[in-house]
């Protein structure tokens, strides 16, 4: 049914002609179906791209379109149904060293009977990184994400948006190779969210780490990234990858000030829009829908 | 203040039963229920002597080592068979053949492999005693939270470090749970231990007086285990309240509407 | 008591040819054991409805549940051995026997009980045991009363006998496996031990006396006052069965496999206690006067208050 | 009302297209089985091998065989019905009690404070130790076993229960609240799903333990049934016949789990114990 | 320390002289204390504002400014340390009838063990609802956010954002006089997003319910309310009070373009950068800050 062995670009601009050298993350042919006993749920059906390593690239879909279903996949936490995930040229099969997730249920990821610091450090600890190193980074992380009152709390003592973003200083310190973030800054507030955009452009430019990035709000996905992956509505296949052509240095008034970022965002927002009518792009859509 | 209230909890109840009990001891006597003053009046004859250092202390340790080791095996076991799934496949039906061999039946058995012995009767305490832990530490292991259990995957946390500070903690309440109910089985079956081969101890004892018709005696044996599992209790919910402090802050906070 | 296939096949088979109304039940305790086997034979022989009475026989494991049966009105008459019944009476309750159960054979070397050593052991005789380890089935009862009164007699310490609990099935393996140095073990058990090589070095119930009683059916002091008539009743058809039962040894050997599990080569060696219809009195004296002495009884049981 | 074709059919959830675990149940059947097989080659060795004597630990295909031979006997299955008709009341009756109890106790900070000392005196009083009062009351009928197996299983039901009423998820009971389910309605359907889990280990437990119980009764007091036959066998010298009920008796409790797994895994499908193991 | 008996207008334009007759929601001076093993920890400081009957209005805050503590409070879940909540006159002490509450940990406010279809229905069963009735909203409002096909999941079965309609929907089923929402659409896609906040003031038109709104989008805010209210960073007061004066139909389209919509946007975006910079509006500056 899917074109499994063969890594058809489904996307327009991706260099994938030239896989092997310059390919971090390569998702090719995955599909993942649901079996419940209320019948099988197709969450995705195709989805082919790569990532370079160093890119920062964001992902946008509908809901229910199968976002953190591929996330799952990548990191290795459920097998696609069909298709493959390279990381570094060598098949995911479970969760890869180096990778940092910031998962969508942050409430739930953190881990109740820790204080908000043993939680940032418990990685790191897991890690064998020295007492003072490990102090350092914990420090930092939480001082980027606004949290450095609060090392003492328990997460459940935290209003909604600060347990989100203890889940993002846990990914920030770890200092990982590849970052998965599940719209990662959903729970808080507008001014603090500029803040963790520029951050995470910090990071990733300090750590030159490969970010894939989850994201409903269509303007972030343009500030951020520097492509954008847009998924069909289920059954999902990659309905268009952009690239952003924005400078390198961003700035929250001034980029989104530039008629280029009000093109792209716009653009980016039909494509959406066209997503959740049912449109299906020409390569994918052959198939079935 | 507090202290007052705490104490009023701890024995209003209890106060109330005995006077219920005095008074249906007014009218007639029966010879296997004995009148609170008639026990009151034995229990400090039978147990404040030598018998406390001979019966009582001896079996206390027993019972300490038999729960202790319970505690652990059933802690490691769970771990074990409630996250490797063929294990717990293996495994699942042999357990619950053994669960459900009465301890009368296997001290004969523990008897031909370990002698007339105090590890015989902490092996009996063991063989009890293990399943509430063990069966709470399978459930609450299998029952961890699916997002917190893929964030520590994808963070390395594998291996003992899962175990211990993910695992672990998260299975707590119900490990706690089955803790619990393991205690006061741990001194029923002190007293079945001492019920087959033995000479001595605190279950030996009222099983003694209960065979000698020794009725006050015995009730005040029973009282003394009563007793001794209220003190348990309440050492352990002191102990748990420290361990699951995340846990009962938690539900705390949020319940004092 | 529907389990035992003797007592409800007896009882309803010649009830009907009785006229099973006019029947009065009386239920009795009994311990599933040899020493039982009169009772069982009786009802089979139809003593017992000669007398106008229908058996229900309980089975009870031991001591624990027989006399709180009795006290209760569970069951009218119940068995069990004398010391036992001295204890309760002793603490205050007023029980009384009304037939004998089961005897000593007398004979030393052919008798129901004995204290065995396993082959190659020092242990020659009673007064050997002083200082050793020696397994009953219940503390503070006829075995280890019984023991140490012999072990005064042959000249040893009795105080200094250690005694501990071991059911008589688990016996012979505890003295195999070295773990008691010497086990009172009574029949079907004894023959076995015997047989595996283990020597009695104490015959102690035929040593304590050879007309000792060992066990008997008692009831309560309502039922002997209230119910006299019925009391006699069952006397007199218990006490018939018992030399009924005398007389037949190869039938109690036979009524033996139908409550019990021993099996047909073991009940046809085992050795039968004597049953005999009246109590010995002195040798009751001596039993009760032992036990007194070794603190079983806080005093010396009045054998007529207990004995009928 | 336009999208009434796939919804209102049956909002109930019928049960009814469970077939897909079907199909994995024979592995997992088998190495339960491996284990099982495993555990007696163990026991056949060991006696075969003398380091226990086989006469006081006959090796496990004498006593399969004596088994077997029991398996022919009329009087083997009256008595198994005899054990599991206290065992079954018994569990049914402590089960009731301690759900009905533990729900009220547990619901109410006041009642939980206020029983708390008295129920951590009674729960470690022995059953054997209440043998005397069991036949005072009962005789030795199976009321006196259905006592002793009541009196046991009823604190390992309660206890569970009393942990799973306050493992409540807080928001989930707050979101209860705010919609107005009243005391009565929060616990029928918030509390009660939530205490399940526990409750259903605490049956499990219990279950065992009712076992336990009815034939250690029966094994003590006399009362009739698979416990009395065992003591009748140990008396009686049939070493292998009395291995024989006792493995009769590990076998009812296996299929006793394999019923309570079969109902938790009816009544727990959403919850993330039994979900982990539809998924992946 | 704050001035609970008189109702003092913290804000500057809600018609709070006229306040008996007028008022559905009056918060009146409320604080709440966390008190922890670490040490107090003051959420909500002094909070004052009234809301009239079929208002709907926005709270905008930084995170961690106590928005979901106020909410708590208001519902009756949580007894404020100090101050009181007055619903239709009468205090609030424990939940009170047909008000409904949408919980940002959208998760964990579905029951897993009932399918979303139950999840819904439930509230209305536990009135007493006849089922045709019943079956009737619940289907209404299922499909009012999407989610009329899959009535036999359940929740753990969904991804993020249709967890959270599924929330949305239970709510508006329950057909309630007050409704409070905290954060609902933070796991929804832009369009949908879109949708639902049509959906919403059209149930707020269609039922002439009582509209408490949490958000951290400022266009959100000013989109679709009638009033915003800011609240200032921790210890939390009312940082300003702001009507919205724009044309009561609104559209995803021209009301967005409207100069007034920017002006107000601008406003109240300003407003939040001064909170968090920490600044404090004069009434409540007075007592500390
Ligand atoms: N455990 C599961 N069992 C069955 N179906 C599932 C499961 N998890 C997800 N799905 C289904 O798969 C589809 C994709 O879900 P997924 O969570 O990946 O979406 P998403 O893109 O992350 O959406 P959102 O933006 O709302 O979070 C949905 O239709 C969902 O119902
Ligand atoms: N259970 C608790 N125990 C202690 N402190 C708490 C508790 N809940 C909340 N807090 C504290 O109260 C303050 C306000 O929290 P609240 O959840 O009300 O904020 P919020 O405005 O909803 O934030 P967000 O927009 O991030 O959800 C925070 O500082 C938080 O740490
Ligand atoms: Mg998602
Ligand atoms: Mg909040």
């Amino acid at each position: 049914m899917q074109p499994d062995p063969t890594p058809a670009p489904a996307g327009k601009t991706p260099p994938s002609g030239k896989t092997l050298p310059e390919v971090m993350l390569s998702v090719r042919g995955v599909k993942k179906v649901y079996q419940t006993d209320g019948g099988d749920i197709e969450a995705v059906r195709n989805l082919t791209f790569d990532l370079r390593p160093g890119e920062l690239a964001c992902l946008v879909g509908p809901s229910g379109s199968g976002k953190t279903t591929l996330l799952k996949c990548i990191s290795g936490l459920m097998a696609p149904t069909a298709g493959e995930v390279l990381l570094d040229g060598k098949r995911v099969s479970g969760p890869p060293k180096k990778m940092a997730v910031v998962f969508q249920e942050y409430g739930r990821s953190l881990f109740p009977w820790m204080r908000v610091r043993e939680n940032v450090e418990l990685p790191l600890k897991n890690q064998g990184v020295p007492k003072a190193e490990r102090d350092t980074l914990v420090d930092e992380a939480l001082e980027a994400v606004g949290l450095s009152h609060v090392p003492r709390s328990y997460p459940w003592q935290l209003s909604g948006g600060m347990q989100q973003r203890v889940a993002i200083a846990r990914a920030i310190a770890y200092q990982p190779e590849v970052l998965l973030m599940d719209e990662p800054f959903a729970a808080v507030d507008a001014q603090t969210r500029a803040d963790l955009e520029d951050l995470i452009r910090v990071v990733w430019k300090k750590l030159g780490v490969t970010v894939l990035f989850v994201t409903h709000d269509i303007d972030e996905s343009v500030y951020l990234g520097e492509r954008v992956i847009i998924l069909s509505s289920s059954p999902t296949v990659v309905q268009e990858d952009i690239v952003i052509d924005l400078p390198d240095e961003r700035d929250q008034l001034n980029t989104r000030a530039l008629p280029r970022f009000t093109e792209l965002r716009h653009h980016v927002y039909e494509q959406i829009q066209l997503a959740k009518k049912g449109h299906r792009p020409a390569a994918a859509g052959s198939t079935t829908a | 203040m507090k202290a007052l209230k705490t104490l009023g909890y701890v024995l209003a109840l209890p106060v109330l039963l005995v006077l219920l009990w005095w008074a249906s001891t007014l009218g007639a006597v029966n010879f296997f229920v004995p009148t609170p003053a008639a026990l009151v009046g034995k229990f400090g004859e039978v147990w404040f002597g030598p018998r406390f250092f001979t019966d009582v202390l001896p079996s206390i340790a027993r019972l300490l080592v038999g729960v202790v080791a319970a505690i652990a095996i059933g802690v490691v076991g769970g771990v074990l068979i409630g996250s490797v799934k063929w294990l717990r496949a293996l495994l699942e039906p042999t357990l619950e053949f053994f669960r459900a061999i009465p301890p009368p039946v296997l001290v004969p058995v523990l008897i031909l492999l370990m002698g007339i012995t105090d590890s015989m009767k902490v092996a009996v305490i063991i063989s009890g005693c293990v399943w509430p832990v063990l069966l709470n530490t399978i459930e609450g292991v299998r029952a961890v939270d699916g997002v917190l259990s893929d964030s520590a995957h994808t963070y390395g946390i594998d291996g003992w470090a899962r175990v211990r500070y993910l695992v672990l903690p998260s299975a707590s309440p119900q490990i706690m749970a089955g803790v619990r109910q393991s205690l006061s089985l741990g001194l029923i079956l002190m007293v079945i231990s001492e019920m087959f081969a033995s000479s001595s101890g605190l279950g030996f004892t009222i099983v003694q007086f209960q065979r000698s018709f020794a009725i006050p005696e015995m009730w005040s044996g029973i009282v003394v285990l009563g007793l001794l599992g209220v003190a348990m209790s309440f050492i352990f919910q002191w102990a748990e309240r420290h361990i699951l402090r995340w846990y009962h802050g938690q539900k705390e906070v949020e319940n004092a509407a | 008591g529907s389990g035992s296939p003797s007592s409800t096949g007896g009882g309803t088979a010649s009830g009907g040819s009785t006229g099973g109304a006019e029947l009065t039940k009386v239920s009795v305790g009994v311990i599933p054991i040899v020493d039982c086997a009169p009772i069982y034979l009786g009802d089979k022989q139809g003593f017992f409805k000669e007398e106008g009475l229908q058996l229900d026989i309980q089975t009870a494991t031991g001591g624990a549940a027989i006399v709180p049966g009795v006290v209760s009105g569970s069951f009218d008459f119940a068995f069990s051995n004398l010391i036992s019944v001295m204890v309760a009476k002793d603490k205050g309750l007023d029980l009384k026997f009304v037939a004998n159960g089961a005897s000593t054979t007398g004979e030393k070397g052919k008798d129901i009980g004995g204290v065995v050593v396993p082959a190659g052991s020092s242990i020659k005789s009673a007064k050997d045991l002083a200082g050793k380890t020696v397994s009953v089935n219940n503390l503070s009862n006829i075995g280890d009363t019984t023991i140490k009164s012999v072990v005064e007699k042959d000249g040893g310490d009795p105080k200094s006998v250690k005694f501990v609990e071991v059911a008589f099935p688990d016996a012979p393996a505890a003295l195999a496996n070295k773990q008691v140095d010497a086990a009172w073990i009574l029949e079907p058990f004894l023959s076995k031990a015997v047989a595996e090589g283990g020597t009695v070095v104490s015959w102690n119930f035929a040593e304590m006396s050879p007309d000792l009683d060992i066990a008997g059916y008692f009831t309560k002091g309502d039922t002997i006052k209230g119910k006299a008539e019925l009391t006699q009743k069952f006397t007199r058809a218990m006490n018939k069965s018992l030399e009924y039962a005398q007389a037949h040894p190869q039938e109690v050997r036979d009524i033996v496999g139908t409550y019990t599990k021993i099996d047909e080569g073991t009940r046809a060696k085992i050795v039968l206690p004597r049953y005999k219809v009246d109590f010995n009195k002195d040798a009751f004296k001596t039993l009760g006067d032992a036990a007194a002495k070794y603190g079983t009884l806080t005093k010396a049981p009045n054998a007529g208050d207990l004995l009928p | 009302m336009s999208s009434d074709d796939p919804a209102s059919g049956g909002p109930a959830p019928s049960a009814g297209r469970d077939r897909r675990p079907v199909r994995r149940l024979p592995a997992k059947q088998l190495l339960g089985l491996a284990g099982i097989v495993g555990f007696l080659a163990t026991w056949e060795l060991i006696p075969r091998l003398g380091l226990i004597d086989e006469r006081y630990l006959p090796p496990a295909s004498e006593v399969i065989l004596a088994l077997v031979r029991d398996f022919g006997l009329t009087a083997f299955w009256i008595s198994v019905g005899e054990t599991m008709a206290a065992w079954f009341l018994g569990l049914i009756i402590a089960v009731a009690l301690a759900v009905l109890l533990g729900f009220v106790i547990g619901s109410s900070d006041f009642l939980r404070k206020a029983t708390n000392s008295t129920v951590e005196f009674l729960r470690p009083i022995p059953s054997v130790a209440l043998i005397p009062l069991a036949v005072l009351l009962f005789g030795v009928k199976i009321e006196s076993s259905l006592m002793l197996i009541t009196y046991a299983a009823f604190w390992q039901v309660l206890i569970q229960v009393l942990y799973g009423v306050a493992d409540v998820d807080m928001v989930a009971n707050n979101t209860a609240k705010t919609y107005g389910l009243g005391r009565m309605a929060r616990i029928r359907y918030v509390v009660f799903p939530t205490a399940l889990p526990y409750l259903m280990t605490g049956v499990r437990l219990a279950a065992t333990v009712a076992l336990v119980l009815a034939i250690t009764a029966e094994l003590v007091i006399g009362s009739p049934g698979l416990g009395r036959e065992i003591a009748l066998a140990q008396s009686g010298g049939a070493i292998s016949g009395m291995y024989a009920l006792v493995l009769a008796t590990g076998l009812i409790g296996v299929l006793i789990n394999v019923l309570m797994r079969s109902i938790e895994k009816k009544t727990l499908s959403w919850h993330s114990s039994v979900r982990s193991e539809v998924i992946v």
